[in-house]
Formats: structure tokens, C-alpha cells, sequence
């Protein structure tokens, strides 16, 4: 008898199939790698795992996002790989990659730079919103015609909200 | 003494300066907006007063509530911490009319500080170095390219009365002086109303230094030596230490003794501290004095075994400096981490929301300065920094040793923070030879990619917390999974 | 430098001994007994060795055991903290012959200062002041008795072998010496296996001095200054302070240069504490030698900087102290309280159980070493300290304001601890006054009841509490009531 | 609406009528004495308290033996008056009033110092245990004959459990 978890861990799919889970004990494949390791849940929120020749602390919680794991300092957020969203790459250094007007993080619209009906460049400002002092500016993803304001200036907004809604006017669209 | 003090400000600070006013049995007086009602700021005074609303400028930065709250509440005192309107010589003069004593310098000696033309003039009447270049603004874009061709080029054209980086940019050549003039001078005037701008030598990769001095009202002037606070990120610093490992047994001395001249010539009451550039052949000159206590006040703390909120409490109090220069002594080593709610994989993006576990380090040498619980809210209208890690030691080894443990102890889950940047920073050859310049996190972010080869024993711990769901765990609570997460049953009992 | 080292101890003493060696980049290998399977200690190191059974005899006081967990973990070291095989000079033999290095002194110097007239002895040709008394052990109960009379009443009488107080007694005239001393040789016998006693002067209200020494095997000896240990109940330690405020500077300079004398003459090397016993006229008498690390240790870290675990771990790797006796210097002042699972209430009766909630102090100066977490269980095999709360400030006086401040914010619930006594004795005139002599817990104690003005306070937040029953929290936690403890329906949606 | 608690703290009946209880609002009576209050939930431990001039912070646990408040350091164990057992009476400086042989604490017995059958006097030691490496002796309530032995050297013991059983023999035995 095999239990599976197909998890998404730092943009990566990892399988995992415990296969013995005793008081203590654990056997598992992640991914082709065979895992014979010890543990103790300590608290709630803390498992001691000794796996190989060395011990660790783990911390973790579980929230309706996914399960957040601690190792030495480092967090990471273990996910359902089924239910997970695709997740957005992402680039070091730069924004996630957007195809919408949206805010990287809950803020406050600074202000509204463009009109309804406008045309827009590719890459031109059109909204500028502030998150803990630091204000950041949101680009026309595409060239085309700004088709609905859907913020104003003082309104918080969360990720995802899109909050100007652009028509593309370049080739794709064309049918 | 006074028996009740109004701590104006949040976060990390808020609850530093209420720990020391509980030491010396003053009663104290938080202030929240409606974010902030469980702030951990609140849970720790005394007495805590809603200001109504959440952006800075109707809370925090609102000078009538702040006062309004004080009165009601019979403080004596406000501190202001850091930050909103720690610098603001306004809302100084508006304590002094009421009769309340502003923690902090004399409203004038804050104005004149802020008017950074003027603050060079001081410095330079007082004997001390300032950046080569103009001493008195204008906006006369002919004059500014003359100048900036006398000074010689790179130079950096800035707003006389700015700050945070606005109206401010480095010109590299003659041919683009004028219109970088026009753009700062356009600027500025966009952002601080006054079109003034002025000139100065552009150093390349300098490191920032700054002296920590206090100042009695009787004209009492001490320093508590330097900090080296050149790792920074969009010219916010992150990794601060003292003593600093660029300066000279030497140039410490000049450095401290130019800042306590600085400090006389503008007539400085209370805590200072003075900021200087220090260029790659150790010249130094003056950059700014921040009036207020500094986010990183706590290595000096540390290294010197001065209480610095203390002595700003007993100075605003009117008492004397009870310490000679020959008593503050630099022993050991101090370095201090701050934790933000960023994410340093991108641009070091701020990234509020819940924190849902916490886990400070502790042990020999280290302090943690912070405003974390687990479930607290990290706002999204306020500054991100959620916690300070300081580490003592004997020698700047054993300090970075020490820094590197506490980083790797320290938990933070549900906001991102830069901590295995940090502890990859402080573990880096660069930074343990001390090449700490203000481009350090540029040059260090480029090579840099998160250590992932722990997936796999992440993966296997994550399985078994999840497997382990309405298990009894050793502490005798009971582990659940929220419905909404629950892709598999319950698999108590579950054996191979 | 060693890779590997074995901790043979638990608790507090062996987190914190892994916090220097995790600096150091040293991997720790813990050993445990079977009810410390989920103790901190095991948590915290890099490897943990089951030694088997749970009492004192068969795990943390096996030496085949210990020395067999080390050979199979390649440990070249093993730290025996304090307690359990640390002054154990069969063991530290056994590290010899086995080509561990033992941490601490080498084990002929453990057992010659172990032999209490044997120590007198080396102490006395060494030039260190001792208690009157004799200097040779006896059984002849008429020559114990004649020298008794040469020495003075009081007096007391003392195993040669033993500690703990057992075979100890004070005698107050010459008619009850006779019995006094056949008691005494007798409970010697019993205990220790040899019937020799001797006879010292009994000095009244003594306090109680200690001396941090450092000793390299070159021969270099270093002090570390004092600590004032005179806060005791059931002759063990609970609140230590440094510097002692009962040493004028020249006392201190010949206690301390007495301590060194100490060391010499017993050919010390590695971290120890010479004991002294003072008296009322600044006179002070040479004890013991504790060749170990002292429970109290972390006072003397705070005010001179120095690690001594560190320095323990290169003074037995061989390196040597690369520091000068001027190089040491105490600054500021430090209090350590000892957080006990005991009943102040019953004559500090030890109360072993399960630690349900647990909050440490924090903020500037306080260090907190300790082996709590929320649902550890504190056995009733071994000693009961849990924590130590260590404090350090400028002066004395913001010491035990700080020490206040800190107890206040200390919450172990669960298990009976003495914090509010601590943090009574803290606050009390005669403690500020620094009338600190053995006594002290005794006469303290006589007036003492625990402040019970805040129930109906408490009443009230345990009702709201009990009233939130499935309500969710601020965190998003859901509070349960367990089914057995439910008087009363949820009261969810309860309004007037 | 009155909600009522008969609470037991500190050796003290202490009863709690809530009157009401809106989100951050208290009013109540304990005892005879009047408190409005407001308070927040702020983890599942914490309880931010404001009655009167002065706010705390409270912990609380809830465990079957009750609940445990600390305020200021100070831990209180606040338990269900009627479910509560009477508590036995405690003298300062002195072993609770014992009328059984039984240890005060989790212990292991070191020695028995007594045999079946024979004659004890009262605050004779009978049995000595040890814990956290303190000895303790248990002594004999009354005077009377030893009827049973119920526990041997090196075994584990705990408060509650009769060690050793003693049969009266004094005047209140006689009927």
C-alpha cells in the first residue's frame, strides 16, 4: 500500500510515495530517490527528521494555500501539484510576467495614467500603485486601446484585480 | 522623570522604545491605526490609542491626533521613534508650543539639519570635510553646469531640499549637464516645491560611515563611535556592523572627532547621528545628520553597552550626560540583519500579509528587535521591516559565525524575507574580507540563486505533515487539515 | 580544530554548548535517555544517540555508554557541561586512555581538587588564603574534638570525600563536638566510603564568591573577575550577579589575583571557578574549585564579552588564549536567574510535568538560555533547571530594573516555576540595598506570599477565554475546548 | 442573558456573570465587583485586556486540568469550581497536609523503610522517593499497623497512588 502526494515545491513538481509510515518511521521514493528517515512530531508545528547521517529541525504550517515548510532559515511553500495554479514564471530581478494590468502585491493606486479610449504603446505606464512606501509602476502588457478604468486613484487593490482593461490592437488580434 | 511617554510611531521601534520606558517605570502610551489594532506595538503599551484610519498621513503622520492623544492620555513626553515624523521640525516646534518635550533635538537645529546647502554650510564653518561642490543651491541651470565643470565631472546634481533618492542623478559627462540640471531642478520642485538644486563631487563606490553621538543640553558632546552601513538595497540599508572594517585605527579617530565637530556646530540636544561618505583612498566627508535614533542603533548598543534610548529619555528630561568620552569603549563585534517582508528574487518587492509562523533566534550574543507573532498582519501601507537581527561577539569572525547560525534558526512563514540572501551574504568571501561597498548587493544579487538542493527532505517532511492530520502530535494537539486542503483522507492508522 | 563533539549532558547547558559549536562549524552529536526522546537538546544537535533506560545511572552517567556513542559518531571531544560526568575524574581518564579529548581540566587535577583537604592543602602551600582549620583529614574523634577547640567555636565539620552537605554540620560548643563528629564520620562512611572528616572555622552569613578562570595548557591563567552567589535556597544557587556589590576594588583585585594563585598551584588548564567563601569584615576564604563550567557562566559572558564555551572548545584543541589579563575587562552588570520547575510556595519542592505554553523575555540585553518549547515534558529523572534568564545594563540599578521587566514577560505555564518570587526578591530594598549573604532566601522567604490582587482579572480573561470556545481567533485559529472541560455550550453568536 | 462561571483560583472561589459579550467588549461581574472591559483575541493564546486605566496581555491555556492565565509573569491556574476536586489545604514552607502515604509529586521510590504488619507511629517515615534529584520522606499520617505495601524500590509513582496502606489503630478507629 503506497500513498501518494504529487507536490509543486519552488516552481518544481516532486513526487512523493510514502510507503511505510510507522510511529516514527518513514519510507518513501521522491521521485526516484529512496528515503528511509526517522521523525518525531515534536509540536504541532515542528518535526524533527533524521534522515541519512544528519538531524534537522523542520517547521511548518498549514494554511489554505499549501503547507509552509522551514529548513535552516529557509522557507518554502509545498503546494498541490493538482491544485495548485500553474503558477507565473518568474524572472529574477524583473516583475512576474504579466499579461494584465494587475498589482504584483495589495496596494494603493497612486494614480491613473492613462483615459478611456486612449491608445496605448507596449511597455507604456498606465497605472501607478504604492506597497509599503515603495511605488511601483504597471505597463501596458500589449499595444492597444484602453477599454475600461476599472480603479481610481486611492483604492486599495489586490493581485489578480485587473485594473485597466486594454484592447490588443496588434496582429494577434486580427481574426 | 516623566511618568507617562506617547511612543508616535509602529512596528519593531515602537516596541524597542517601550521596553526600555517599562525598565525605568514610565508608564507608556501606543498609537494605532486601524490596521494596526493588533500590532504587537499595541499589545505591549500600556495604554493604547486609536488615531482612526490607516494611510500614514491620517494616522501616524497626522500631527493633530498624535498631539490630541498625548493630552488625553497625560504624557510628558512623545517619542517618535524613527520615521514618519521623527525628522519633522514642524511637528518639534508644535510639541515645544504645547508644553510636551519632543525625545529629540530642538525644532531648529531639526530644521536646519533638513536643508542640506545649509547643513553644509554649518559643517563647513564647523571644520568638518564636506563633499567638494556647491554650498549654496540655485536654480540657475548656466551657473549649476559652471560649477559642476569646476568640480569635474562625474558629478551628482541633487535637490537642496530632498531626500530618498527624488530630484537626484549622477552625471557622468559635460554634454549631459544641462538637461540633467533642467530634470532634477523640475523635479524637485515637483516633489518639494523649491527648484533649488546644487552640485557636488560624485564618489564612486564609496562606503557609507556613520558616528552615533549624543549630546546633553548642557553642551555635553560624546560619540559612540562608527557605524559601517554601506550594504544596501534601492539605498536602504540592510546589513550594518560596527566596528567598521574599512576604517583605520586613524581615520576612526578623525571620523568621530569630525563628527562630534559637526554635532557642536549645529548646536545638537540628544542622539545624532552623522553620515558620512568614505572614499576608496579613506577620505571622508560629511553626507548628512539624521536627527532621530537610526534603525540600526543597536549595534552600537551592543559594542558599546549603552542603552541609547535610555539616554535620550534622560537627556530630553533635562538630565546630564553622566558618562566621559574615555568611559564608551568598542569591544567586540556587532552586526545587525534587518528583516523585511520583500522578496529578493524580485527586486527585493515589498510583500505584505499574515505571518503565520514564527521562530526568532536566540542564545549567547543575539538580540532580535521585532514586531513579529505568529497570525500578525504585515500591512501593506507601512515600511516592510518586520525585525532587526543583532549578533554579538568577541571579533568579527566569531560575529559573522554568529550572525550565519541565527539566520539559519530564524523562521519566518507566510510573507517572503530576504533571510537566505542574508545569510548567503554574510557567508560570502566578499563580505568576510570586508569589500563592503554601497554596490555590494548589486554585484553580490547578480550571481545569486536561492540554495534549492533541500526539495527533496522538504518534499518528504511537507508528505508527512500532511499524513500525519488528526494525529495526535508529542505537545498533545491535535494536527488539522483546513477542508479546503485536504486532497487525501485521514490516514491515521495507515500502515504498509 | 575538532569536526565533531559529543555534548554528554541535556537540558539548557547542552543547547547552549551546541550554539558555539554550530559557530564553529562544529558538528554536535546529542545523546539522550528515553524520556528525553523529544528533549530540546536532542532536537537541536546534528545527531542524537539513544543511550537507553532513563535513570541518571544507565545513560548520562554511563560511561561505556558515552564513550561508545562517541567512538561510533567519530567524535574527537566530548563536552560533559556541568553536572552528571563533569567532575568526574574516572571519566576524564577514560577520555584520556581512549584518545578523546576530555573538555575541561586534565583528570589528575580533578581528582586532586576534588579531595577537599587535599585541595586545602595545595591551595595553602600555593598562597591562597583558606577557612582556618584543618589541614589533614581524620577519624580519631579526640583529635577532632582538640582541634575543634584550637580553632574556636562555631565550627564546622566536614566530609574530606563528599559534597552535597552530607556528612556536613555546623557545632556551636565544645559539649556537642564529641557527637558532632561521630555523626558526621559515620554519614561519611555510609556516603563516600571513608570515615575521614576535618574541622573548619563555621563563618557566619558568609556571602558566597566565585572567580572565572582560564587557563591555557602553556601555562597562560587569565581571571574573568567575580560572581556574587549568595542567593541560594537548599545550598544551590538561584540568582547570581557580576560584579558582586559587595567588593571594594582592592578586595576584588586580591580575590581575583588569589584565583589565579588557585589555578596555578593546582596546574589548571581550561575554564574552572575558585570558590571563595567572604566574610563580613572583606576577608575571604578559598573553598572549592569547580572544574567545569558553572550553571552561571553566562553573567561573566555579558560583562566581559568573552565566550567561555569557545574558549573551552580552543583551549582543549590546543590553541592557546590569545588574549592578555588587560584585554579583560568587566563593564556594566549582569543578574542571572535560575527558572526552576519548583514550588516557592513548598520549600521549593521540584515539580516535574509538561510545559503547556511557554513566552521568553526579549529585547535589548536579555539572553534567555533555555530548554523549553510549548508541550515539553520536564522529567522527573534529573536536576529541574529550565531556563536561565540572563540580564545585562549599564549599571547595576538598570540591571535589576531589566531583570524586572524580563521575569514579568516570562510566561511558563504549566509547570509551578519560581518567577514571581525571582522577580520579588529582584524588587526588594534589601536585594537593591545588595545585602546579598547565604541567608538571604531564608529570611526572605518568612514574609514572603505571592501577590494575589490580580484574580479578578485573571477570573474575567479566563472567562472570556473559555467563552470564545470555537470562535475564531485573530491568527485564524480555531480555539477548542477539550470535551472533558466544556461546562458550558459554545457561546458562539452569544449576545446580550 | 447571563452567562455564569463558578471559577477556582488560587484556593478562592471566584464567580464570573458575562453580561455581555459583543466582538472586543466585555461586561461583567466577578464577584460582587463591576468590570467593563475590551478586549482582543489576538492568537489563540494571547487575550489583549483593557479595563479601567491600564491594558495587559494575558496567555491562556486550556488544558484538562483547567485553564493557565499569566499576567506579568504571574501563572494562575483557573479551574471549574465543581469540577475542580476541594484542593487539598497548603501550608507555606510546609508538604501539603497529607492523610494518605502518597508522593507529592511524579517520583521513584528509593526505599521502604517499613514492613507488612508492623506498628508505625504517626510521622514515622515510611517510604522515601526521589525526584529531580531531590529525596523526599513520606511519613505516616497516623499511628497504626502497616496492611499493605503497594510499591518497591525503583518503581515509578504517582501523587494519588496509596504506597503504602495503614490500618488505625487510634481512638477514632474504635466504634
Amino acid at each position: 500500500m503506497h500513498v501518494r502526494f504529487d507536490l509543486k515545491i519552488a516552481g518544481r513538481d516532486v513526487c512523493v510515495r510514502l510507503e511505510r509510515l510507522d510511529d516514527g518511521f518513514v519510507a518513501a521514493w521522491v521521485d526516484d530517490r529512496r528515503i528511509e528517515a526517522s521523525f518525531a512530531a515534536v509540536t504541532k508545528n515542528v518535526l524533527y527528521l533524521t534522515a541519512g547521517p544528519g538531524s534537522q529541525k523542520v517547521c511548518l504550517e498549514r494554511t489554505p494555500e499549501g503547507t509552509y515548510v522551514n529548513v535552516k532559515g529557509a522557507t518554502w511553500l509545498v503546494r498541490d501539484a493538482h491544485a495548485a495554479d500553474a503558477g507565473r514564471p518568474r524572472r529574477k530581478g524583473g516583475a512576474p510576467l504579466q499579461r494584465e494590468v494587475t498589482p504584483p502585491m495589495p496596494s494603493v493606486v497612486v494614480s491613473v495614467l492613462v483615459e478611456e479610449g486612449q491608445e496605448v504603446e507596449q511597455g507604456q505606464g498606465v497605472v501607478v500603485v504604492s506597497a509599503m512606501k515603495m511605488e511601483t509602476t504597471l505597463y501596458a502588457p500589449y499595444a492597444g486601446v484602453v477599454k475600461k478604468i476599472r480603479c481610481s486613484a486611492g483604492e486599495k487593490v489586490m493581485p489578480g484585480t485587473v485594473l485597466v482593461e486594454i484592447e490588443r490592437t496588434g496582429r494577434e488580434q486580427e481574426r | 522623570m516623566f511618568d507617562t511617554i506617547l511612543v508616535a510611531n509602529r512596528g519593531e521601534i515602537a516596541v524597542r522604545i517601550m521596553a526600555t520606558c517599562r525598565e525605568m517605570g514610565i508608564r507608556t502610551v501606543g498609537v494605532y491605526s486601524d490596521v494596526d489594532r493588533h500590532a504587537l506595538h499595541v499589545i505591549e503599551a500600556d495604554r493604547a490609542v486609536a488615531l482612526g484610519g490607516s494611510n500614514p498621513a491620517e494616522t501616524y503622520l497626522d500631527i493633530d491626533k498624535i498631539i490630541a492623544a498625548a493630552r488625553a492620555e497625560g504624557a510628558q513626553a512623545i517619542h517618535p521613534g524613527y520615521g514618519f515624523l521623527a525628522e519633522n521640525a514642524q511637528f518639534a516646534r508644535r510639541c515645544e508650543q504645547e508644553g510636551i518635550v519632543f525625545i529629540g533635538p530642538p525644532s531648529d537645529v531639526i530644521r536646519d539639519l533638513g536643508d542640506k546647502t545649509l547643513a553644509r554650510r554649518v559643517m563647513h564653518a564647523g571644520g568638518v570635510p564636506v563633499i567638494p561642490g556647491m554650498m549654496e543651491p540655485s536654480s540657475d541651470i548656466r551657473e549649476l553646469v559652471q560649477k559642476a565643470e569646476e568640480i569635474g565631472f562625474p558629478v551628482m546634481v541633487k535637490s537642496a531640499k530632498g531626500g530618498g533618492g527624488k530630484g537626484m542623478r549622477v552625471v557622468e559627462t559635460p554634454q549631459a549637464c544641462a538637461e540633467a540640471c533642467e530634470a532634477a531642478s523640475r523635479e524637485s520642485m515637483n516633489a518639494f516645491g523649491s527648484a533649488d538644486i546644487y552640485v557636488e563631487k560624485y564618489l564612486r563606490s564609496p562606503r557609507h560611515v556613520e558616528v552615533q553621538v549624543l549630546a546633553d543640553a548642557s553642551g555635553k558632546v560624546l560619540h559612540l563611535y562608527e557605524r559601517e552601513c554601506s550594504i544596501q538595497r534601492r539605498h536602504q540599508k540592510i546589513i550594518e556592523e560596527t566596528p567598521s572594517p574599512s576604517l583605520t585605527p586613524p581615520v576612526r579617530r578623525s571620523i568621530c572627532e569630525a563628527a562630534l565637530a559637526a554635532a557642536r556646530a549645529a548646536g545638537y540636544v540628544n542622539a545624532g547621528t552623522v553620515e558620512f561618505l568614505l572614499d576608496e583612498e579613506g577620505g571622508f566627508y560629511f553626507l548628512e545628520v539624521n536627527t532621530r535614533l537610526q534603525v540600526e542603533h543597536p549595534v552600537t548598543e551592543m559594542v558599546t553597552g549603552v542603552d541609547i534610548v535610555r539616554r535620550q529619555i534622560e537627556i530630553a528630561a533635562g538630565m546630564p550626560l553622566d558618562l566621559d568620552q574615555d568611559d564608551i569603549v568598542q569591544r567586540g563585534h556587532a552586526i545587525e540583519c534587518r528583516i523585511y517582508a520583500e522578496d529578493p528574487m524580485n527586486s527585493f518587492m515589498p510583500c505584505p500579509g499574515k505571518v503565520v509562523f514564527v521562530q526568532e533566534p536566540k542564545g549567547p550574543g543575539i538580540r532580535v528587535d521585532s514586531c513579529l507573532y505568529p497570525g500578525c498582519t504585515v500591512p501593506m501601507e507601512y515600511d516592510p521591516i518586520l525585525a532587526k537581527l543583532v549578533v554579538h561577539a568577541e571579533t568579527r569572525d566569531a560575529c559573522i559565525q554568529r550572525a550565519m547560525r541565527a539566520l539559519r534558526e530564524f523562521a519566518v512563514m507566510g510573507v517572503l524575507t530576504p533571510i537566505p540572501f542574508l545569510a548567503d551574504v554574510i557567508a560570502s568571501e566578499a563580505f568576510r574580507r570586508g569589500e563592503t561597498t554601497t554596490d555590494f548587493v548589486d554585484d553580490f544579487i547578480e550571481g545569486w540563486t536561492p540554495d534549492v538542493s533541500g526539495a527533496d527532505i522538504v518534499a518528504l517532511a511537507a508528505a508527512i505533515h500532511l499524513s500525519l492530520s488528526r494525529e495526535r502530535t508529542v505537545d498533545g494537539h491535535v494536527v488539522h487539515t483546513p477542508a479546503e486542503y485536504s486532497p487525501w483522507l485521514s490516514l491515521k492508522g495507515f500502515r504498509p
